[in-house]
């Protein structure tokens, strides 16, 4: 038996755990289906006030926070397939609509990427500025490998993470020397780098990048094709909103299971205090390089599928600028809460596109927003949580 | 006869003009208390700072049980079974108390990035093993912080902070355990308890050595087998410590008059 | 001289002085004792204005510096030694003085007060250009009060200076301190090692819990139950 | 007006860069465009009522899908004119292609583009070979510049004029003397101007655009190499003089003279009597005419069946501001262009007469 | 030939300058003050269009016709204008990041570049367009037999005229060293009688006044702004501060010679060199951060235990 139990399970809930986590879910799908469907300019201010009162509500009333976080933690297994389930029929409520679709799968996929930065960012507090370019790293080898050697797209992820997990050490190297503000620095430098060379060399497509990414299929189902499924027809974005999903599963899964293992607390010391670690007996360079070839090794993923689904792949897709993108949703999140980063993710890759009702100002009103969000929750939408024990 | 624990010889090192340390001969014997005294800016947390792996020795060499680890990494040194806490505390402030002590069971622990993927029931169960004990070590060093084992480390006053990061020394299982003035900024209550501490612990764990800096004469009076005293650099004396407060050269360096009148 | 009424402070929620009063007068030489966690050092922050108070006011030489801002006090003559020394680590040992200095509006020249100082701590005369965080834990200690003491403040306040100090230093230690009391500067020593500190006090507070419990003239301090059993 | 009433109603989507390094392009082309619908609407003839939907693509291809997709998603697009990134063409291209929906290119002017041969996409702006070859030819054979300098930027415009030039220019009898790629952005051409000195050219070919373009030829006169510097209608701009200050002289672009048509005096009338908040771009007009275009074809075979219209502006026989404009089979638009070169005298390009 | 290699040499200079002026702001504000303001670039790119827009109002000139006094008066105007805004984006932004995680006022910095930005776009007259920017001196100057442009002569002696007097306030006077105390302390720092407020305004309003230099030289030798140059020119900035070892005026001249350098080599003396310009110019800084993590100046940090 565990001597550890959980302290504040015991304390009572205000409302059945099971009750709060259906609550949550669905409400959160359902608002996250409007926000999606949201068109009129009326509709979206409406939407995006409604989202800043219910931060407000977690701002002022802690207890909320707690009280969801509690109820999750009961009902784990409820929550579980639950979401599941949301994740699987969400396509059929969305009435066709393509864009929408298109919106779910690009924040999905930059959910990966968000979680797999946080591997660096949020575990270890090492800034990374070079997941764009391992992102594009991933894609180009698998564009490269499809349009050359003629590999089926299920070749090519495997091939792709392998590459850039590579590339991932070779830019964890210099971490062993360098730290912070100068690290940064380095990382920055190799994501110009990489972007520039993708630029310039002519095997790479130079700056028109790669034309005609064949679509992946999967028995024999073309990923182009829509999906029928007992007479419901849902559009052939689908697939890679399946197959998005499926990999974000996977990413939320390996960030859980590392979190809560001996590898992410190891992460979290050296946060904390790189001397204590080493003298912990945490081989801190170890576990460094570590991160970045873990956060190359996913993104990778992210990026061979963004390959897929657009077909075509040029160097602006992994610019600078996308790093730091990524590095907002994950602060703007709440580093090292997968749930927040997620969030984040959503969050940055709908505010642009909602906010296309303000046109030319467009940029201008996303990048107040999000500096609006770091003043008023410095610590992120969901900041970071103690880890229980003795729960299993 | 069997290598003694901890066997410095001829260990030093300069920082530019200075040298810190210089031509240390030390050892330990294993199920000892040793204190090491000496005026401030002697050298004494620097040559911690030797053994432990931070810095690395200009000169001389450092042996734990007749293995030869001089210049090892830090984590290396650590794993091979020293531990130590720090002159002014370095705890992970932002992770729970709890964490903390467990992360003083990383070198004893296996769980590497594949296994905590593929096999999440493994890595689990080994964590939840080290919680346990964990838990088990708070509870013996005290009552109060076990009771706030959630809370982050870093809200802790002075004392607790002592405390944790004994514990978190503790977890690794040690051969060796060094303590830099771990009384200080102890009221006299807590520094009795802390003795009492140290006393079980070596109960509990036989062959456990401990090697500790400190100013607090009551302790350095009642604590260690023997007493190590340093001054600029220096070993200058050696022996109980009933013996060596009576040397001249130790009560002008270090002690002082109304010290001696004291203890 | 300095003079705290019914003094009230809290960290967030959680209340942690409550309606503290004392009272220094002109050239004395006052202790605050107390276990761990009993609130010295908040009372510490509250006196140096670090701290808001939730109630009562503060006077500083008759005038009312609750809500001075801390930045002036040093400018009125009060030199600062905060728990766990507090140096600028990456600075000189020679700037960590020399800011310490210019805080106070000293009129003698810098070098004259440095020979004054060093006079006082040979060892900051030898490592006057080391920086700052590579000092061992009792050259530090030496290098904060220098630095209190470098502008010839009217009044010193410290919180638990002699924390890591060997015996022999604890011993001059003290022994500067009273020396500067003799001086007739009015001093607040905030210390763990209540024998010693009663030992060169005028008066003593003892308190617990964010009270003052007991108050008195050193000989009643000395006699008094409570502290008794708690040091002695 | 109750005329309006009985239109059916579509939407026509456009797409370009409005915000970012770029937008003062995207600015123009939109203006363009929406004027071109206006005057639709006001046109009792027309049988539709139409609604612009403007969308900006940040010259970010992301971005650029982003928007194609919200487009393509709304049953009321019937069709839509998009971007000056040739990147970003390329990404949003496939999207189109997709869902059948017609696309009209008013300013990516990569061959890459129209060699896919996509039925939805068609191209209303000559693509820089046409305008390369005829001023090569010049360059060599009038301007007797023998030894030309290629200097261009790595965008793919950039590089694809490099390489035309590559071609042209031998093919004429000329040398390329040599070529310096530097990324957008750059604002320093010393250092490679530096070097030409050393190397005897005859004329400098600025594969490139307008901000560049202006510091370039300012940066010519400053080093003293006064020697002509030449482009295609890249910076063929306004703005390029402003920037260029009194270094623009010294330039002579290559420019489609179809573009001097009636229509156009018209449009450009009709632009500035609207007062539009950004002046015209090179690009307005490709934007009006493509506009026009789409508006032309579903007046001719109706908004309903997307293949159909995407058939219908292939097979276009549209009279606008560049010009007759037909496809042909790749939906490159094959008006037919005389090139005619543009220098700047006083302060405006000027028709060049050699003198 | 003997020619080529002095206006290589000139050119050089020019930009190591103007690429030092922005890099001290970096140094300053990261490595004294330790905030990370990754919109210095942009800010300091304001005070071009500041001087353009007081040449119109001011005197009713275009910027390229305009003579020497309203320049300058124009570019004394824009120096103190971006210092107060330097002041402004603190007190508004940064200042909220005090004791968080370093990153987040990074991110924060980075979309305040943007707001600058796109600010200047959307309301600057016709602020997506290049705007020409006057040379501040015309015509050339005779040095000992040599002719040399006037212009790129200026910006190198002012720059050093600039870095001797940044010299000199912080070594003579202890506001580098007070700058320091609240970056590692403030609460002790308040202790000492320092305003950290005050520190904070007077680092911000320095860094981002000769900033702003830079980015009117830059303007002033392209001869051409646009809104969205700071982006790159903080970039390098940044860099060349980084590389120099950040706290190190030294190091920042040395890092902006450095960065400068290698553009022009690469540029003047490789076959499609210029393409590759930016890759080199990083490759550096990897490189000079492989070998020395601290930068080429920038003294490690001993942590004492
Ligand atoms: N990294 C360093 N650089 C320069 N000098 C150093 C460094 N580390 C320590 N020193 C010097 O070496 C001497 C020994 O320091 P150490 O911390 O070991 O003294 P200590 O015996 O622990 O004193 P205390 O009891 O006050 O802690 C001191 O004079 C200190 O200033
Ligand atoms: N910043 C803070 N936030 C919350 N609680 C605090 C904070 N600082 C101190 N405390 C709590 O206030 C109480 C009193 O702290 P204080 O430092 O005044 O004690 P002290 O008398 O100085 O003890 P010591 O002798 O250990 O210095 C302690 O329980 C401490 O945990
Ligand atoms: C580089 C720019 C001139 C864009 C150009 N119109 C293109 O087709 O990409
Ligand atoms: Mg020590
Ligand atoms: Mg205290």
């Amino acid at each position: 038996m565990s001597t550890t139990t959980l302290t504040h399970v015991q304390s009572r809930a205000a409302l059945p755990a099971g009750l709060t986590v259906v609550a949550t879910e669905i409400g959160g799908a359902a608002l996250l289906g409007a926000f999606l469907l949201a068109e009129a300019t009326p509709m979206v201010l409406a939407l995006l006030a409604l989202m800043g009162g219910l931060f407000a509500a977690l701002q002022l009333r802690p207890r909320i926070e707690e009280e969801i976080v509690r109820a999750f933690h009961e009902a784990r297994g409820l929550a579980t397939v639950l979401a599941v389930a949301i994740v699987l029929v969400y396509p059929f409520f969305l009435g066709g609509n393509t864009y929408a679709l298109h919106l779910l799968i690009v924040s999905l996929l930059y959910s990966v990427l968000a979680l797999a930065l946080n591997f660096q960012l949020g575990s270890a507090n090492i800034p990374n500025f070079a997941t764009g370019a391992t992102y594009g790293i991933g894609a180009y080898t698998s564009a490269l490998l499809a349009i050359h050697l003629g590999w089926s797209f299920w070749a090519t992820l495997p091939a792709a993470a392998i590459v850039a997990t590579l590339f991932g050490f070779l830019l964890g190297i210099p971490s062993m020397r360098t730290r912070d503000s100068y690290l940064a620095l380095v990382t920055i430098a190799f994501g110009i780098v990489i972007h520039q060379m993708l630029n310039n060399l002519s095997w790479t497509g130079g700056p028109n990048g790669l034309v005609g990414i064949p679509a992946p299929s999967l028995l024999g189902h073309s990923f182009m094709q829509p999906i029928e499924l007992f007479g419901l027809r849902l559009p052939s974005q689908a697939n890679f909103y399946y197959l998005s999903a499926a990999l974000l599963g996977l990413a939320i899964l390996s960030a859980k299971r590392l979190h809560e293992s001996r590898v992410g607390l190891a992460w979290n010391a050296i946060r904390a205090d790189e001397l204590a670690a080493k003298c912990q007996g945490i081989n801190v360079v170890w576990y460094k390089i570590l991160a970045f070839g873990v956060d190359a090794f996913l993104a990778a993923f992210a990026g061979t599928i963004y390959a897929f689904y657009i077909s075509y792949i040029s160097p602006d897709n992994f610019t600078f600028l996308v790093s730091v993108t990524i590095m907002t949703m994950v602060i703007v999140g709440g580093m090292d809460n997968t749930l927040g980063v997620i969030l984040g993710a959503f969050l940055l890759t709908m505010l642009p596109e909602k906010l296309r009702i303000f046109s030319d100002y467009r940029l201008l009103f996303v990048s107040v927003v999000v500096i609006l969000f770091l003043i008023l929750r410095p610590k992120g939408l969901f900041p970071q949580r103690q880890r229980h024990y003795g729960s299993q | 006869m069997t290598a003694p624990l901890l066997q410095l010889s001829g260990l030093g090192i300069r920082f530019g003009g200075l040298v810190a340390v210089d031509g240390v001969d030390l050892t330990v014997a294993p199920s000892t208390i040793t204190c090491i005294i000496g005026p401030n800016g002697a050298g004494k947390s620097t040559l911690f700072n030797l053994v432990t792996g931070i810095y690395r020795p200009t000169a001389g060499s450092v042996a734990l049980a007749g293995e030869d680890i001089t210049g090892l990494p830090a984590h290396r040194i650590a794993t091979r079974g020293i531990a130590r806490t720090f002159q002014s505390s370095r705890l992970f402030e932002d992770l729970s108390i709890l964490d903390n002590v467990i992360i003083g069971m990383h070198g004893r622990s296996r769980t590497g990035v594949l296994t905590a993927l593929l096999r999440p029931k493994r890595s689990r169960r080994e964590l939840g093993a080290c919680a346990d004990q964990a838990e088990t070590i708070l509870r013996g060093i005290s009552e109060e912080l076990h009771a706030r084992r959630y809370e982050p480390a870093g809200i802790l006053p002075q004392a607790d902070r002592r405390r944790l990061e004994i514990a978190r020394a503790l977890a690794s299982r040690p051969r060796l355990i060094l303590l830099d003035e771990p009384s200080s900024g102890m009221d006299d209550r807590d520094t009795a308890a802390l003795m009492a501490d140290i006393r079980r612990v070596m109960a509990d764990n036989p062959g456990l050595s401990f090697l500790i800096i400190e100013h607090d004469m009551r302790l350095v009076a009642e604590l260690p087998d023997s007493v190590v005293v340093i001054d600029y650099g220096k070993k200058i004396a050696e022996g109980a410590f009933a013996e060596v407060r009576q040397l001249p050269r130790v009560q002008q360096a270090y002690l002082g008059q109304k010290a001696v009148e004291h203890a | 001289m300095l003079e705290l009424k019914n003094v009230s402070t809290s960290y967030g929620p959680v209340a942690m002085l409550r309606e503290v009063s004392m009272n220094i007068g002109q050239g004395e030489l006052v202790c605050l004792l107390g276990p761990n966690g009993a609130g010295k050092s908040t009372t510490f922050k509250a006196l140096s204005g670090l701290l808001p108070l939730d109630g009562g006011e503060i006077r500083l030489m008759g005038e009312d510096v609750s809500r001075l801002g801390t930045e002036r006090l040093a400018a009125l003559g009060v030199g600062f030694v905060p728990e766990g020394r507090r140096l600028f680590p990456s600075l000189s040992v020679r700037q960590n003085l020399r800011l310490g200095y210019d805080a106070s509006g000293c009129r003698e020249p810098f070098e004259a007060r440095l020979e004054v100082i060093c006079a006082l701590f040979p060892r900051v005369r030898e490592r006057l250009n080391q920086q700052a965080n590579t000092m061992s834990g009792g050259e530090q200690a030496m290098v904060a009060l220098a630095r209190a003491l470098i502008g010839d403040p009217q009044m010193l306040i410290m919180d638990e200076p002699s924390l890591g100090l060997s015996p022999k230093l604890i011993d001059e230690y003290f022994d500067t301190v009273s020396r500067i009391h003799a001086e007739g500067k009015t001093v607040l020593l905030i210390e763990q090692n209540a024998e010693t500190a009663l030992s060169i006090s005028d008066r003593g507070y003892l308190i617990v819990r964010g009270r003052i419990a007991v108050t008195g003239t050193r000989a009643a301090m000395l006699q008094d139950d409570t502290i008794r059993h708690m040091y002695l | 007006a109750p005329a309006f009433a009985e239109k059916a109603k579509v939407k026509i989507g456009f797409m370009g860069p409005l915000s970012g390094g770029n937008a003062q392009q995207g600015l123009g082309a939109k203006n363009g465009f929406l004027l071109a619908i206006e005057q639709a609407n006001a046109d009792p003839a027309g049988k539709y009522q139409i609604e612009p939907v403007v969308l900006d693509d940040a010259s970010d291809p992301q971005t650029g899908v982003g928007a194609a997709m919200k487009l393509v998603n709304d049953p009321e697009v019937v069709a839509a004119t998009g971007h000056w990134n040739s990147p970003v063409a390329l990404a949003t291209m496939p999207v189109f292609a997709r869902f059948q929906t017609p696309l009209v290119i008013w300013g990516a002017i990569s061959p890459a583009i129209t060699e896919q041969n996509l039925p939805e996409v068609t191209r209303v702006t000559p693509t820089l070979l046409t305008e390369n070859q005829p001023l090569s030819e010049w360059m060599v054979k009038d301007l007797g510049a023998k030894r030309i300098a290629v200097i261009a930027d790595t965008s793919d415009y950039g590089k694809s004029n490099a390489e035309a030039i590559a071609e042209f220019v031998p093919a004429a009898g000329g040398e390329v003397v040599s070529t310096d790629l530097l990324p957008v952005g750059s604002t320093d051409f010393r250092t490679v101007l530096t070097s030409l000195k050393g190397k005897q050219v005859d004329a400098v070919y600025f594969g490139g655009v307008i901000t560049e373009a202006g510091i370039l030829a300012r940066q010519m006169k400053e080093i003293g190499l006064d020697k002509p510097m030449l482009g295609i209608s890249g910076f063929y701009d306004p703005e390029f003089i402003a920037v260029a200050g009194d270094a623009a002289p010294n330039t002579i672009v290559s420019y489609p003279v179809a573009s001097q048509t009636p229509k156009l005096a018209q449009m450009e009338a009709d632009y500035q009597a609207k007062g539009f908040a950004e002046p015209m771009s090179p690009y307005t007009k490709y934007a009006f005419d493509a506009a026009n275009i789409i508006i032309q074809a579903i007046n001719e075979v109706g908004a309903e069946d997307k293949a159909k219209l995407a058939e219908a502006i292939r097979a276009i026989q549209h009279d606008g501001a560049t010009g007759q404009i037909t496809f042909d089979a790749n939906g490159q638009t094959q008006t037919p262009i005389a090139i005619e070169l543009k220098t700047v005298k006083d302060g405006a390009w000027t028709s060049y007469a050699k003198s | 030939m003997e020619s080529l290699i002095l206006q290589h040499l000139l050119n050089w200079l020019v930009l190591g300058s103007i690429y030092t002026l922005v890099a001290i702001g970096f140094s300053l504000l990261f490595g004294l003050l330790n905030v990370i303001h990754f919109s210095h670039g942009d800010v300091s790119m304001i005070a071009p269009f500041v001087a353009l827009g007081s040449l119109q109002v001011l005197f009713g000139l275009a910027g390229s016709s305009a003579g020497i006094l309203p320049i300058l008066a124009a570019l004394v105007i824009a120096v103190l204008v971006t210092g107060l805004v330097g002041i402004g984006a603190d007190r508004l932004v940064i200042s909220r990041f005090r004791h968080s995680p370093a990153m987040m006022a990074l991110v924060a910095t980075v979309a305040l570049g943007t707001v600058v930005r796109e600010l200047i776009r959307g309301f600057y007259p016709q602020g997506s367009n290049p705007k020409s920017f006057p040379a501040i001196v015309q015509g050339f100057v005779e040095f000992g037999g040599l002719r040399l442009p006037a212009l790129p002569v200026l910006i190198v002696v002012s720059t050093v005229a600039i870095v001797v007097l940044m010299y000199l306030l912080m070594q003579n006077s202890p506001i580098g060293m007070r700058i320091r105390a609240v970056a590692e302390d403030g609460a002790t720092a308040r202790l000492m009688g320092i305003t950290p407020a005050r520190i904070f305004a007077f680092t911000f309003f320095l860094a981002s006044a000769v900033g702003a230099l830079g980015a009117l030289f830059f303007a002033s030798y392209a001869g051409v702004v646009r809104f969205d140059f700071g982006v790159q020119l903080g970039l390098i900035g940044f860099s060349a501060a980084v590389i120099g070892g950040l706290g190190s005026m030294g190091g920042a001249i040395l890092g902006a010679l450095a960065i400068a350098g290698i553009e022009t080599i690469v540029q003047a003396n490789m076959a499609d060199g210029a393409s590759y310009r930016l890759v080199f110019a990083f490759a550096l800084v990897i490189l000079m951060l492989c070998i020395r993590p601290s930068g080429l100046l920038g003294k490690p940090v001993f942590e004492k235990v």
